[in-house]
């Protein structure tokens, strides 16, 4: 299988939605569990700027960074340039990747958005990557739904394009505030059976939340993907569990160094062996199962999580 | 010999970066810092561990620890606030996996042990004795005491003086460091009480407490209320303990850090009195940069005419007539 | 009433800003900061001096002080070192030409006093009782006391007392703020001992003390070897001392200063306990900073709800069930 | 007369070089000494940039700035952005004026200069002027001889023309270490009666310094302006003051407000009544008389300096 995802490729995958009605089962290759795609980090040149409604769409040439990288994966950026006061990387989910480029869309949000947005043609920026877990594949031939809030969607144009590509029916559901915060509601028609797309003002699509659409859309669906703010992700997660159905969630927590060496990005998540741990969203993350994410204690020490009673007696 | 300001060599070929951490030499005196490389592994694919003078380990406690609630982290301006809370698999997860590892990739380790009591660092240190890879003990006393009003044993003399001696005790060979807090009226009488108490080294400096407040929840931005402050807006603070503990007792040698992102911030606190130094929270924003700065730090000391890293320690006490 | 967190009104027509010195009513929280506004004079082309809280004056000492010798200043990451050596023409000086230029304008003045024995800091508040246009005193205790080995008044409780009991004694009547140093392993103490010893409200914080190496000539960038540490970079530790004043004494008003540069650093600082803020460095980079700061901050209150500033100070503890 | 001076006045100062070398006799007006330009903050629009040498010139739209302005005074800018590290101003001398335009050159030194020499036309800087007390006129009738080092030649383009337009004789010696770190050669043949380049490595001019030809140049002159690095300050002075003659230097401290207020600045300078005092080099210079300048003491806390006896009780 090809080792590029997205742009480029969105001409075949009119082909491979007629595959995917077909319910082929040509299943994802497994995700490496115990060897990561090792991050590189590059200079990462500007070679393409585009405004999509509130966001910019960077396309970056970053050798090396999108070999192997899967949907679900993010990228860091440092900010601010030389005798800059910030100097925390920031973080962008992958949204396309073809060859030595790569595609991320950026919300401007407080300073380093700001500075990024700023950027040009020919700028370089430092960039480490693919970071992360991604998505796992769906189960054999199971239809997929992908719900998105906002600039959630980044991850979701490659993931629908492999899904297809690899036989999955896919469903979409893309909502934000307004409609200026949506993002690649046009790439999805060729890669979806039902797109829904929702506004909070009306302004685009359905009035309302993704969480409206998402119950309508649960009797056709295997598996659930979904990426967005921690309330959405917390509200999909409980309507596919209440269905029944495994719901992968991509979270967004504030990471200081987005390799795996600070802590700082944990949240409170159940393992396998049903006890719960502070896991780092940035490498054992940022993709859950949305079943095992206890939402309710995020912010929170929960007393049963693991090493929990070593932190009372030093309190 | 050290260079005088106007006779001094313009180039030296290859600086002498050996150094030492108490008795061990180490050939390069960029480390990384506790907390900021968890156990070095995650840095592997962006530096060569085994060219640091060690990986200083996030500090390890007896028992496991969740660390605290998240939010844990708040950038601030050219620094950031973090409380992490010592998050960790405890000590036998550390010599069962991480310092393994480490050893077989023939990377040094200079392993931080924390505690609440005075025994669990003594237990701690007993635990670690002769633990393969292990080239260094940095005792974290940046820790509430629990028997003591939760007060820090940084911050006062006499519990840091026993902590030390405790670890002394608990293994008589191996090189101590103690690591301080900045948050106290004297930092040169607590780095002397540890001395005192069997400290072979000093590292300095742990963070500063400081607090951010969310003007949009309007309440602290970390769960833990306040944290400490890292990076670049803390580097005269860490430079002046240095300098007042070397000057208090310029036999003990230092691991200096606190907001070094370049080669040239090394130097400064090479030059203030330390003998070794560690990168934290520039690792953040360039997972390189302990290897990065290492090359600088060697280059800067040769453009600047010093043919071994150890004549340049200490100085530019030299050039100060200043009563200590 | 101080609004709650979901119930809280979106939006009122103009907080009101007004707050007090001790017992004294001002109309803006926003002042400058002793040294950096000289006495005001040099600031007019910038600002409305009369519309600010108050100017708070240079520290003034009995006699002339040339300063410290050059250089005096080094940039560091969002922060400044400054030694400067409280270079002023004193006491006689002030009272003759700054204060009564500044009372002619009508902009209240805010004095600070500092010396090196006990006896100076009661004599210049002897000299300025009834001072005109003065609303307060603010006794910057981070000098050394050159009666006790040269350690700093503010780093030693005892010491502290004795200042603020001789200016109590020595003026009655008027508001007296204590400048702490956060230099210190318990500033809630510190601030305990001032009010103890007749402080109407406390200063937080004075610099922390610091020092930069010059890599090129290889000696301090400062001639006076350390200096204190200002700006953004300092914020943290900054709130984290507010914070933990008011946290001891609910009922004592706090003047709040270390690196506000925008509205919502001060209110920062409001949420924290402070009922008055100070700009300093910040000076430096936009002179007309106090001005677009009182601005910014009236804007910021509203915004969130708050009738009233009052209503904000110390509101960020509500969320707090954390221990002192 | 005019209360613009530089670039566009250059045409008619052929004319005014003539009356010069006629010696007339028509004196500056009186450096207002109380009542300073009162300095305004503005957000000045890059409206010309030019490469010289090592340096790039400037030319920013900065309303109200130039009114009033005199050779001799300042501007500060901000540097570095939103989210910078770099809190502090930056100073320059003001090379030109010409109504709301004014013209700074820049070297390049450390951050703050290198942000600014990446400024674009069109890029708005913080910007503060003018500040500074400017160099006095010269005794009537009186030729001046100036001498820059460096960028130092900025403040004398304006000086000249103004010397010229008020008739009086003007030599120049304008020294670098380099060719390209010369400033405005080009434009003083017009403006002097004499004019001495100087390099360091030859690569322009005479071989050597400015001070070597100083010397040569001390007889014809009846005073003696001097800008550039320190020790050049104070060998000129020296110089000067062997001449019997008067030299006002313009110095160069570092500055944290460059408005007053701080105390960063000062230097040891004599006053009339024969007491010396740390003087501030933001308001009370940057021009000061070179042989009331005690620059051995600079870096030093002199024991007769007007204060010092306080300082020592504290140490
Ligand atoms: C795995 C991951 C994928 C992301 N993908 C995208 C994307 O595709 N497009 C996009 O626009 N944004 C994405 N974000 C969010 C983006 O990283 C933040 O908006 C950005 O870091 C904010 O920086 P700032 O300086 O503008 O804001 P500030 O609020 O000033 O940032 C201050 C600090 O908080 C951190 N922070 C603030 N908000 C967030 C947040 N929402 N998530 C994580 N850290 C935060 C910053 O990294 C920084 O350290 C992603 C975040 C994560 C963790
Ligand atoms: C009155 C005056 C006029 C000047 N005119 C010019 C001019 O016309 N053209 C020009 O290129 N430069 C001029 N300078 C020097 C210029 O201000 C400095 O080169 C610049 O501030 C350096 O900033 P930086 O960030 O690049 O360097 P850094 O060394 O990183 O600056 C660090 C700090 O030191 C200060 N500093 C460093 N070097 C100097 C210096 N030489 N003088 C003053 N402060 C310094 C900076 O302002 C800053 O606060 C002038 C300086 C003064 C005081
Ligand atoms: C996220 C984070 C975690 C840290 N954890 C520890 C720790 O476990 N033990 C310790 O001794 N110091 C810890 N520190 C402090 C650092 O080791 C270092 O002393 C401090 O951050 C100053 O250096 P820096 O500015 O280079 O980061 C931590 C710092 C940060 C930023
Ligand atoms: C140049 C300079 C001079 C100062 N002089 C004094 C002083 O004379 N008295 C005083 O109490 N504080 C003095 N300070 C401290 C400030 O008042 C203030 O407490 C400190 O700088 C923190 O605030 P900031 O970060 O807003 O500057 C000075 C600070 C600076 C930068
Ligand atoms: S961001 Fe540092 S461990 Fe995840
Ligand atoms: S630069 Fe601040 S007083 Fe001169």
């Amino acid at each position: 299988m090809s080792r590029t995802w997205g742009i480029t490729q969105a001409i075949d995958l009119a082909q491979a939605h007629e595959r995917m009605t077909a319910t082929m089962s040509i299943p994802l290759p497994p995700v490496p569990k115990e060897k990561r795609p090792r991050p590189v980090q590059v200079r990462a040149k500007v070679v393409g700027v585009r405004v999509v409604g509130a966001y910019r769409e960077f396309t970056l040439h970053a050798p090396g960074v999108g070999v192997d990288a899967q949907p679900g994966q993010f990228i860091t950026l440092g900010v601010g340039g030389n005798s800059s006061a910030l100097l925390l990387r920031r973080a962008f989910a992958l949204s396309g990747v073809d060859g030595d480029t790569i595609n991320v869309v950026v919300a401007t949000h407080g300073p380093g958005t700001r500075w990024i947005c700023d950027r040009q043609l020919g700028d370089v920026l430092d960039l480490i990557g693919p970071l992360g877990r991604p998505f796992p594949a769906p189960p054999p031939g199971g239809a997929a739904l992908l719900v998105a809030g906002g600039y959630g969607a980044a991850p979701f144009v490659g993931l629908a394009q492999r899904l297809c590509a690899a036989g999955h029916a896919v469903a979409a559901v893309l909502g934000a505030a307004t409609g200026d915060r949506l993002y690649a509601v046009p790439e999805f028609p060729a890669l979806t059976r039902v797109l829904a797309v929702t506004t909070e003002d009306g302004s685009a699509g359905r009035t309302g939340r993704v969480t409206d659409v998402v119950p309508e859309l649960l009797p056709g669906a295997s598996v659930v993907y979904a990426c967005g703010p921690m309330p959405m992700l917390r509200a999909v997660a409980a309507q596919s569990a209440a269905y029944g159905l495994i719901c992968h969630v991509s979270v967004e927590e504030a990471m200081a160094c987005g390799i795996g060496v600070c802590m700082t990005c944990v949240l409170p998540v159940i393992g396998d062996d049903g006890t719960s741990r502070f896991l780092r969203s940035c490498v054992d993350g940022p993709v859950f199962e949305g079943a095992k994410v206890r939402f309710d204690d995020i912010g929170r020490l929960p007393d049963d999580l693991y090493g929990a009673a070593a932190m009372r007696a030093t309190r | 010999m050290t260079p005088s300001a106007d006779a001094r060599p313009k180039a030296v070929m290859g600086t002498d970066m050996r150094t030492h951490l108490g008795a061990t030499q180490i050939p390069n005196p960029v480390l990384t810092a506790s907390g900021c490389a968890a156990a070095g592994r995650e840095l592997d694919p962006f530096l060569d561990l085994t060219a640091l003078g060690a990986v200083v380990t996030k500090s390890v406690q007896l028992r496991a620890r969740s660390g605290r609630a998240t939010p844990r982290m708040s950038e601030t301006p050219s620094g950031m606030l973090n409380s992490i809370g010592l998050q960790g698999p405890g000590i036998d997860e550390l010599l069962r996996t991480d310092l393994p590892w480490l050893a077989e990739r023939g990377a040094r380790a200079m392993v931080s042990i924390a505690g609440g009591a005075v025994e669990e660092y003594a237990e701690l240190a007993t635990r670690l004795r002769g633990a393969r890879g292990m080239v260094a003990l940095e005792v974290n006393i940046s820790c509430p005491n629990v028997e003591s009003r939760g007060e820090v044993f940084a911050c006062d003399p006499a519990a840091a003086w026993a902590v030390l001696a405790a670890v002394r005790a608990a293994d008589p060979g191996v090189p101590v460091y103690a690591k301080l807090s900045p948050d106290v009226t004297d930092i040169a009488s607590v780095a002397r009480a540890c001395v005192d108490g069997g400290a072979d080294g000093i590292s300095a400096i742990n963070t500063l407490l400081g607090l951010v407040i969310d003007t949009d929840t309007l309440r602290p931005a970390l769960a833990a209320v306040t944290g400490g402050l890292s990076g670049p807006a803390i580097r005269p603070v860490a430079l002046r303990c240095v300098w007042q503990i070397h000057r208090a007792m310029r036999e003990i040698p230092i691991l200096g850090m606190g907001g070094i992102t370049s080669g040239a911030d090394a130097l400064q606190f090479i030059l203030a009195g330390a003998s070794a130094v560690s990168v934290g929270t520039a690792v953040f924003g360039d997972p390189n940069a302990p290897e990065r700065i290492s090359h600088e730090l060697a280059n800067a000391l040769a453009s600047k005419g010093f043919a071994r890293l150890s004549d340049a320690v200490g100085f530019a006490h030299q050039s100060v007539d200043f009563p200590a």
